[in-house]
């Protein structure tokens, strides 16, 4: 009789409850589009929120409805987008692999320092209150573009200036976002001469301040006019594509070595 | 089969099955474990009550349980106060032996506490706290002796040792105790005692 | 399944997802039953038999089950399994029943058991569910034996029940009680951390 | 007299003895000025000269933009030899008219303002205002003929003005009450009909207690009172003094309009009265230069654009010890890195001193000084840790942006965290994240 | 003209000339003479305990900064010392040196530095090192002796807490008399024994402005209204707030430990409810309550509030609407 | 005993999380910010009132009655979980912001042990049900306390200088540890 009754019992629970969740099941269900959750798997989960939404779980949601494309992802490499892109099928837009490059060459040696700075040790505080250094435009060396970087791929070198690994760097942009004097810009990998320098000021102040200063003398924009103007004081690549590359040793005469190819200690 | 059908089958079947394989098992173990809280109730009324040969209860309820306790005779030799209430932290439950005027203590026997180890937890030491429990007068109500006094003799018949750094706790068994003998005698007078006990075994 | 591949299933469950110091689960009967050791080895068999007969069954009817009452079918089964450990410790071992109090019950929703369905027995062989529960369980075991051992050796001056710790040693009550629990949990989830980023640092 | 003041706030040393009694005296018009085409609050002016003019004292050289701009007027006579960027005492280069004296200080215009000025229109005076580029020049360098238009839902009702100077070791104010007394009062009273106000209150501290006694008597021909108020940092930040005079609050994010109210320093009270009475620009402006590191402090009228080194220079040069070179007071000015910056419509001040050696920083130990002593009543340390570890959403819920940088915290917390350089990064940190946003 | 190099920094310029080591010290000063009654009562046995809980707290802070690589400069913050001294003025003087170091240890490692150091600490570390200490070994820890003055030789012997609450003290007529309480001639931890030296030094660190007196005042109010509501109802059973106020650890809890900065509220209102919160409890433990003395339970347990009661009493921003 | 003295002792001395040990999974795991420390905490208190309830009438009504002790896991689990679900849909139905502030912490609260522990201490307590239902609110309420406080305590230390190891759950298991030292101050107060 007991064993009865407790056979009796658990099997009208497990009826109850199964009955129970069947009309939960009915009534409660939510469709997710699976395709969301595949996206997601390969997407980085750097929730970074470069593509500009709130992570890479409404990323992929936002891809899946079609609001954006795959490639709008700036840290997948092409084979994630391409599987991204399978997925949805629809046809991957080229991805030009792109990496971040400093515009300043002000080294601890090269750019003097303006006084005896006290205070919160980053960049943006140390600008707020003109900076550290006699160069109004260049890098303050605290590292706040390290310390954005997600992927690691920046660090501070022994001169002082932020050095981005080539292969870590996903170009997603924090390190442009999170410089107070913008000195950060998103190159294709294989861009071949920058700027290195920022300032405005006329050339003999930049000299005075700052050893490795565009000083505004021209031999760039003279040897290279297409694609290289003096623009407030400062030389500008107006168009990187016509730059012709038997004319780089010819620029690179400059003096202070403010235009050119990256160096070394640029990177590792 | 369609899934919703599906889902109760199996949920339904996994409770059967469930059911029938506890039923068995349940089965199984019943007696062994009513046989293990009954001797452990027995063995307490063994030990508080000396002389115990088989035992009754005579009286039921949350937090109170009155046991006989008779001899080889048949006669009844004392009762076994089955009590509990708050200590310091948590639940205390004893077990105290009386003669059967309910006038002298036999023994007392705790049973399950929470006390502090090393301190409160004291009140289970068979050697110290306990022994003072033999053989006292309850015909009043007991009282606790504080400070505590070094020779036992110089205690009343009516007083116990206080463990020295448990104070809450001796009071609080000294409060099961005083307050359950009080019920017993108020159970006694109304003569809601079972005659017609059943036996423990 | 390879001899090695049944291994790693084993080991894992030791250090690199021990239930206790990597995933934080079951954290309540850690914490509740280590004052005394053999009450924490009590309750690692009691939480090692479930576990190992839950996967057993659930990964041996995986296929039966629809995945909406996936849930409440183990629970169902872990539940079974967690009266028969109730009850056979309550038959013969009433003692240790005693002081474990509800806990042994209350391995009914310990998140290891459930988690480890869902995660593991639901998708895997039996024999791979199998090795899982028993790398899982020793796992559990493990911290629950590191735990107790402290707690019992400082706190009593015991091990198991027998006197180790000298006459002089004047026993620290905390560790028996819920502060001393807490406490050294949080100190061995800490050096297990500690631990793991050094051997990662080191990789 | 009841000396009225407001709850928290500190007592640094005050240290106006260097200067106090200092009369004020005229620098020489220097050889080359440079004078910044962004000298207030807002948006910067548009040049209206190139290298190579010749510009006369007092002509415009930069308009005024937008609503929030003021206009720049040349401070002396002679040619123009660049208009590049510069040095500017905020920090951060900003583009400069530099012009080369000719010594002549020929005046741009000279007609004569015939008619009495207080027979102008509001609209007349809020132009003249306009033209003369007047901005405030007790800190915050706000475009005046903004502050002389309220919204015409806000009537107010009280003109109050300004004559704390709660700083430590300036004096400029205190000279100009002593010496330009009436000056002071018709520009309130020109402020007054510009505004429609009903009154005119002139805050002073108790410690200028010569120049109160002046005001009492001359404040006899006008609509108005002068309340005594205690000495006590900030004393003279505008919602601190509308509460103490009037016991008003403003609201968070609003503005003294928004309790009927105007609150112009002194020495804008003047340029008011200066530009409608004579048509006069803002070109010159009273500042103290004062402090133990430099030889001999002074009060000086000085023509905006003048190098830090001139005025310097004219005061006996630094002490050699003096390593901390300051715009504005103790409290909330500038430092500077060099003497080759232009006095700006703002500068109220140049000090030096020899700085004590920093004290270590301590985390902080939450002693609640900084809790207990802002006039905002925010709770410093907690902004600071929200910035820290870049909670904004935090910092903007418990107050970061209503901030005023008066200092108070960061000079009483014994642990020397920066904390008002903590509240700076936070503001800077949500203002960007808005701009970025609203891009 | 000039070669001067300047300093860079965001205004202000100026800065008061307090500082963390100041306030320590001043602390430190405040504290000694408590420490020298100590001394007299208790004679060489204070001063071992004295000396071992500080030099285990200092050990203790300086391991913890050497494995966090941090500069051992701020081991003459005197925290540390202010910990040690505290921790020991808490401690029967009977207690072994062992567990003083024991509790020492505890105090500054698991009080303060797991949380990160000065400052970051949310309960207050000497009574975090107490408290493990009473419940590691609550025997050694409500064993007394009479002080040296008392010249009496017993095996047992209750402080005028334990003996009001254990020993039926009223009824018995042997309450403590309030003079002997003021004066320190009774049984106790080192430091509470005596009233007078303790309010010296609380005065002192109150003139010195170091610490908040809403928060002795507010401990005080409320122990008064909670203790005085029973004892004008009944005091046959309940002893007097001038009593409460006199015995255990009262005044030493609330003038230098419930002040702790760190770990008490640094808004106004929430330095109100924090003391009157710590006063009731206090209230509850001695009347009702299974310890003798509450006042290190009630700190710890309004400690444990601190970060809400931040949290909910941010003062009202000047301008700011009230919600509503 | 008193029904008085049971709520607060549930709340203060024998508190769920920091003297039975009873929901340390929610209790860490849901205590990192106060606003989702409270909501977890209403719907633990809330779910607890009603499984004290709800499990007291079927101990009293089926189980004992019919001598079913060893369904008691079996069937107080698959109760719960099943009110819980129940509640949910309720919930979502009768007033979607108290789903909003609730829902997403009821299905968390189904295998947690508080509520199980609950339901099974209630049961070896033999409480009557006017104490079974007071001991679940109060239980209820003391986790509340507990969590919130905790809540508060770790959003002070994410701004911190925690050593890394001890980041996250150790700090917080031992802030627990310490709370629980504060606890034992109201021991003994219940007689
Ligand atoms: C951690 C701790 C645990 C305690 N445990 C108990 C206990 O279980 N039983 C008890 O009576 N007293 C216990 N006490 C002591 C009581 O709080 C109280 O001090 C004591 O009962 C007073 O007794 P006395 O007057 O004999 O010293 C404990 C104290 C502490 C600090
Ligand atoms: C902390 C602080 C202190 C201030 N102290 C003074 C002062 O002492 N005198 C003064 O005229 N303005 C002072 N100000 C500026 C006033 O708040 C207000 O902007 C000014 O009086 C407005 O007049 P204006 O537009 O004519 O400059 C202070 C501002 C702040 C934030
Ligand atoms: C009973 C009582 C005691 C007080 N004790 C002190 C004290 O010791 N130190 C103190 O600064 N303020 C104390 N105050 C508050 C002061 O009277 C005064 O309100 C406060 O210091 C105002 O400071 P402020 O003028 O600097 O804003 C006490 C107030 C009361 C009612
Ligand atoms: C007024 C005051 C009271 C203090 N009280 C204590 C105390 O009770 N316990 C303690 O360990 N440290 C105390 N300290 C020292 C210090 O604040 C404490 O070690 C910090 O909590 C460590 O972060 C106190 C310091 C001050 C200024
Ligand atoms: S932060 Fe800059 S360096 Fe780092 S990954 Fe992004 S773009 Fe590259
Ligand atoms: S590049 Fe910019 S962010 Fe990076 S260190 Fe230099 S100033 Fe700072
Ligand atoms: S927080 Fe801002 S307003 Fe308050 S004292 Fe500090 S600087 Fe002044
Ligand atoms: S004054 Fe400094 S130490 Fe004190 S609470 Fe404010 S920030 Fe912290
Ligand atoms: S083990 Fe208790 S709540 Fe998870």
């Amino acid at each position: 009789m007991e064993v009865l009754l407790s056979i009796i019992t658990m099997g009208v629970m497990g009826f109850l409850f199964s009955l129970g969740l069947v009309i939960a099941y009915r009534k409660l269900r939510v469709y997710e589009d699976p395709k969301i959750e595949q996206v997601a798997k390969i997407l980085p989960q750097a929730n970074c929120g470069a593509c500009g939404y709130a992570g890479c779980r409404a990323f992929a949601e936002a891809v899946v409805k079609g609001e954006t494309t795959p490639s709008s992802c700036p840290v997948s490499d092409a084979e994630g987008v391409k599987q991204i892109a399978e997925i949805l099928g629809v046809s991957a837009a080229d991805v030009v692999k792109k990496v971040a490059r400093l515009h300043c060459r002000g080294t601890h040696e090269a750019a003097k320092n303006s006084g005896t700075y006290i205070g919160i040790s980053t960049c943006d505080a140390a600008h707020l209150i003109g900076g550290n250094k006699q160069c109004s435009y260049g890098c303050l060396h605290f590292g706040d573009c390290a310390r954005a970087c997600l992927f690691d791929a920046i660090y501070m070198n022994e001169e002082g200036l932020p050095a981005v690994i080539e292969d870590k760097c996903t170009a997603c942009g924090k390190c442009v976002e999170a410089c107070p004097r913008n000195l950060f810009e998103l190159h294709p990998v294989s861009q071949g001469i920058i700027v290195f320098c920022r300032s405005k000021d006329r050339g003999p102040v930049s000299r005075k301040v700052c050893k490795n200063a565009c000083i505004a003398c021209g031999i760039c924009s003279r040897a290279c006019p297409e694609a290289i103007v003096i623009e407030n004081n400062l030389a500008k690549i107006t168009n990187y594509k016509k730059i012709d590359p038997e004319k780089i040793p010819e620029i690179e005469k400059c003096p202070t070595g403010a235009i050119g190819r990256l160096k070394k200690e640029d990177e590792r | 089969m369609k899934l919703s059908t599906r889902m109760v089958v199996v949920l339904t079947s996994i409770g059967l099955l469930s059911g029938s394989f506890l039923a068995t098992v349940g089965h199984l173990t019943k007696e062994r474990i009513a046989l293990n809280k009954q001797r452990e109730i027995e063995e307490a009324i063994i030990q508080v009550v000396p002389g115990t040969v088989s035992s009754q209860r005579l009286y039921e309820e949350r937090d109170l349980s009155v046991y006989g306790g008779k001899n080889e005779e048949g006669n009844l030799v004392g009762f076994a106060i089955h009590a509990s209430g708050i200590g310091f932290q948590d639940k205390i439950t004893l077990m105290l032996g009386t003669n059967t005027s309910l006038e002298r203590t036999n023994r007392l026997a705790i049973l399950d506490q929470k006390e502090t180890p090393g301190l409160g937890a004291k009140i289970t030491d068979r050697d110290s706290f306990l022994k003072y429990w033999e053989n006292r007068d309850c015909s009043g109500t007991i009282s606790l002796r504080k400070p505590a006094v070094s020779a036992a003799e110089k205690l009343l018949p009516s007083e116990i040792n206080t463990i020295t750094g448990a104070t809450i706790s001796s009071e609080a068994v000294l409060s099961i105790v005083n307050s359950s003998l009080e019920q017993v005698r108020e159970i006694i007078k109304e003569g809601k005692l079972s005659s017609e006990a059943q036996d423990v075994n | 399944m390879s001899t090695k591949a049944a291994g790693q299933e084993f080991i894992k469950g030791l250090w690199d997802e021990n239930p206790v110091f990597r995933q934080l689960l079951g954290l309540c009967p850690t914490l509740a039953v280590t004052g005394a050791v053999i009450n924490g080895l009590a309750m690692g068999l009691a939480t090692t038999f479930v576990l190992i007969f839950s996967s057993l069954v659930v990964s041996s009817i995986k296929k039966l089950i629809p995945s909406q009452v996936r849930i409440a079918s183990y629970i169902v089964i872990i539940a079974t399994f967690v009266t028969v450990a109730d009850r056979f410790l309550a038959a013969f071992f009433p003692p240790i029943s005693k002081s474990l109090g509800p806990y042994i019950p209350l391995i009914v929703v310990n998140c290891i058991i459930l988690g480890r369905q869902e995660a593991y027995s639901s998708k895997n062989t039996v024999g791979r569910s199998l090795m899982d529960a028993l790398g899982m369980s020793a796992g559990f075991v493990l911290a629950l034996l590191i735990l107790s051992a402290i707690r019992e050796i400082l706190g009593a001056g015991t091990f198991f029940g027998y006197q180790v710790m000298g006459a002089w040693f004047e026993p620290w009550i905390i560790m028996i009680l819920p502060p001393g629990a807490f406490i050294t949990l949080g100190i061995l989830l800490a050096l297990a951390l500690q631990i793991e980023r050094r051997t990662k640092s080191r990789k | 007299m009841k000396v009225k003041t407001f709850a928290h706030g500190i007592h640094p040393p005050e240290l106006k003895d260097f200067t106090a009694e200092k009369a004020i005296e005229s620098l020489p018009p220097p050889e080359k000025v440079m004078i910044p085409l962004l000298q207030h609050f807002g948006k910067p002016a548009k040049p209206l000269v190139q290298k190579g003019d010749q510009v006369h004292l007092g002509q415009k050289i930069g308009e005024r933009q937008t609503l929030f701009s003021a206009s720049v007027h040349s401070s002396v006579s002679g040619k123009v030899i660049s208009v590049d960027n510069y040095n500017h005492p905020g920090g951060n280069p900003i583009p400069a008219v530099s012009i080369t004296n000719d010594g002549q200080d020929l005046p741009f215009s000279d007609k004569e303002e015939t008619k009495n000025p207080f027979s102008f229109s509001p609209e007349e005076i809020r132009q003249k205002v306009k033209e003369a580029g007047v901005v405030g020049l007790g800190g915050a360098a706000f475009p005046t003929a903004v502050k002389l238009s309220p919204p015409k839902d806000k009537p107010i009702e009280t003109i109050i003005i300004n004559g704390c100077e709660c700083e430590p070791l300036l004096t400029s104010d205190y000279r100009l009450m002593l010496e330009a007394p009436e000056d002071i009062l018709k520009g309130a009273e020109l402020a007054r009909i510009a505004t429609g106000a009903k009154r005119i209150i002139v805050g002073i501290e108790d410690n200028k207690k010569k120049a109160f006694e002046i005001f009492q008597d001359k404040i006899q021909n006008f609509a108005g009172e002068v309340a005594l108020l205690k000495t006590k940092y900030p004393q003279g930040a505008e919602k601190n003094l509308i509460y103490a005079l009037l016991r008003r609050e403003v609201p968070t994010g609003g503005l003294p309009f928004d309790v009927g109210v105007v609150v112009q320093n002194v020495g804008t009270a003047k340029a008011i009265w200066e530009a409608v009475s004579k048509g006069k620009p803002l070109y010159e402006r009273v500042i103290s230069v004062s402090g133990q590191g430099i030889m001999e402090p002074k009060n000086l009228l000085v023509r905006i654009g003048t190098p830090f080194k001139n005025v310097v220079e004219f005061c006996g040069g630094l002490k050699e010890d003096a390593d901390i070179l300051v715009m504005g007071g103790p409290m909330m000015g500038i430092v500077q890195w060099s003497l080759d910056v232009p006095v700006v419509k703002g500068t109220s001040g140049i000090l030096a001193w020899a700085a004590p050696r920093p004290s270590l920083e301590y985390p902080c130990i939450r002693c609640g000084r900084c809790v207990e002593n802002c006039p905002m009543t925010l709770v410093p340390t907690q902004l600071a840790r929200y910035v820290k570890f870049d909670d904004l959403t935090a910092a903007e819920k418990w107050g970061v942006l209503d901030c005023v940088e008066c200092g108070c915290c960061q000079y009483i917390c014994p642990s020397k965290i920066p904390l008002v350089h903590w509240m700076r990064v936070g503001k800077n940190r949500i203002i960007t994240l808005k701009q970025k946003k609203s891009a | 003209m000039t070669n001067n190099t300047f300093i860079l920094q965001s205004s202000p310029h100026f800065k008061d000339k307090d500082s963390v080591p100041k306030i320590m010290y001043a602390v430190i000063a405040s504290l000694a003479p408590v420490v020298a009654a100590s001394l007299y009562f208790f004679r060489f046995k204070a001063l071992a305990l004295l000396l071992s809980c500080i030099a285990a707290c200092l050990v203790t802070e300086a391991l913890f900064l050497w494995l966090r690589k941090k500069p051992l400069h701020s081991l003459r913050d005197g925290s540390a010392v202010i910990t040690g001294i505290l921790l020991a003025m808490t401690l029967p003087p009977s207690l072994s040196l062992e567990l003083a170091i024991i509790g020492a240890v505890v105090a500054t490692a698991i009080g303060k530095q797991v949380f990160g150091g000065l400052g970051y600490n949310i309960f207050n570390p000497a009574l975090v090192g107490r408290a493990f200490l009473q419940t590691a070994f609550p025997v050694a820890m409500t064993t007394w002796i009479p002080p040296a003055t008392l010249k009496i030789q017993t095996a047992t012997f209750a402080t005028p807490l334990g003996n009001l609450r254990f020993q039926d003290a009223i009824a018995e007529g042997t309450l403590t008399p309030l003079k002997d309480l003021f004066i320190g001639n009774v049984g106790g931890c080192l430091g509470e024994t005596s009233a007078f030296v303790l309010i010296l030094g609380g005065l002192f660190l109150l003139s010195r402005r170091v610490i908040d007196w809403r928060i002795p005042l507010g401990i005080l109010l409320s122990l008064t209204a909670f203790t005085g509501a029973f004892w004008l109802a009944n005091p046959e059973k309940y002893a007097s707030p001038l009593f409460h106020i006199l015995a255990g650890g009262l005044l030493i809890g609330a003038f230098f430990m419930a002040t702790d900065m760190v770990t008490s509220p640094i808004t106004p209102l929430g330095t109100w409810i924090y003391a009157l919160g710590i006063g009731i409890v206090i209230g509850l433990i001695r009347l009702f309550g299974g310890f003798a003395e509450g006042v290190m339970y009630s700190i710890l347990f309004m400690n444990a509030f601190v970060p809400l009661l931040n949290r909910y009493t941010r003062p009202r921003i000047l301008g700011e609407r009230s919600k509503g | 005993m008193e029904l008085v003295a049971i709520f607060i002792s549930a709340i203060l001395i024998n508190n769920f999380v920091l003297y039975y040990f009873l929901g340390i999974c929610p209790f860490l795991g849901v205590s990192k910010k106060i606003d989702s420390a409270f909501s977890m905490g209403l719907a633990v208190t809330f779910v607890m009132t009603i499984t004290a309830v709800v499990s007291w009438v079927i101990n009293h009504w089926i189980l004992i009655p019919h001598e079913l002790d060893y369904l008691k896991i079996v069937s107080f689990i698959l109760v719960i979980a099943s009110l819980v679900q129940l509640v949910e849909m309720f919930i979502r139905k009768i007033s979607p912001p108290l789903y909003q502030a609730l829902g997403i912490y009821l299905p968390l609260i189904t295998t947690n042990c508080a509520i199980m522990g609950l339901a099974l201490l209630a049961a070896l307590r033999d409480y009557g049900f006017a104490e079974t239902v007071i001991f679940g609110f109060g239980s209820g309420l003391g986790f509340t306390l507990a969590i919130i406080i905790m809540a508060a305590i770790r959003e002070q230390l994410d701004l911190a200088d925690v050593p890394a190891p001890l980041k996250g759950p150790a700090i917080a298991l031992i802030v627990a540890g310490i709370m629980a030292l504060a606890f034992m101050g109201f021991v003994g107060m219940i007689k």
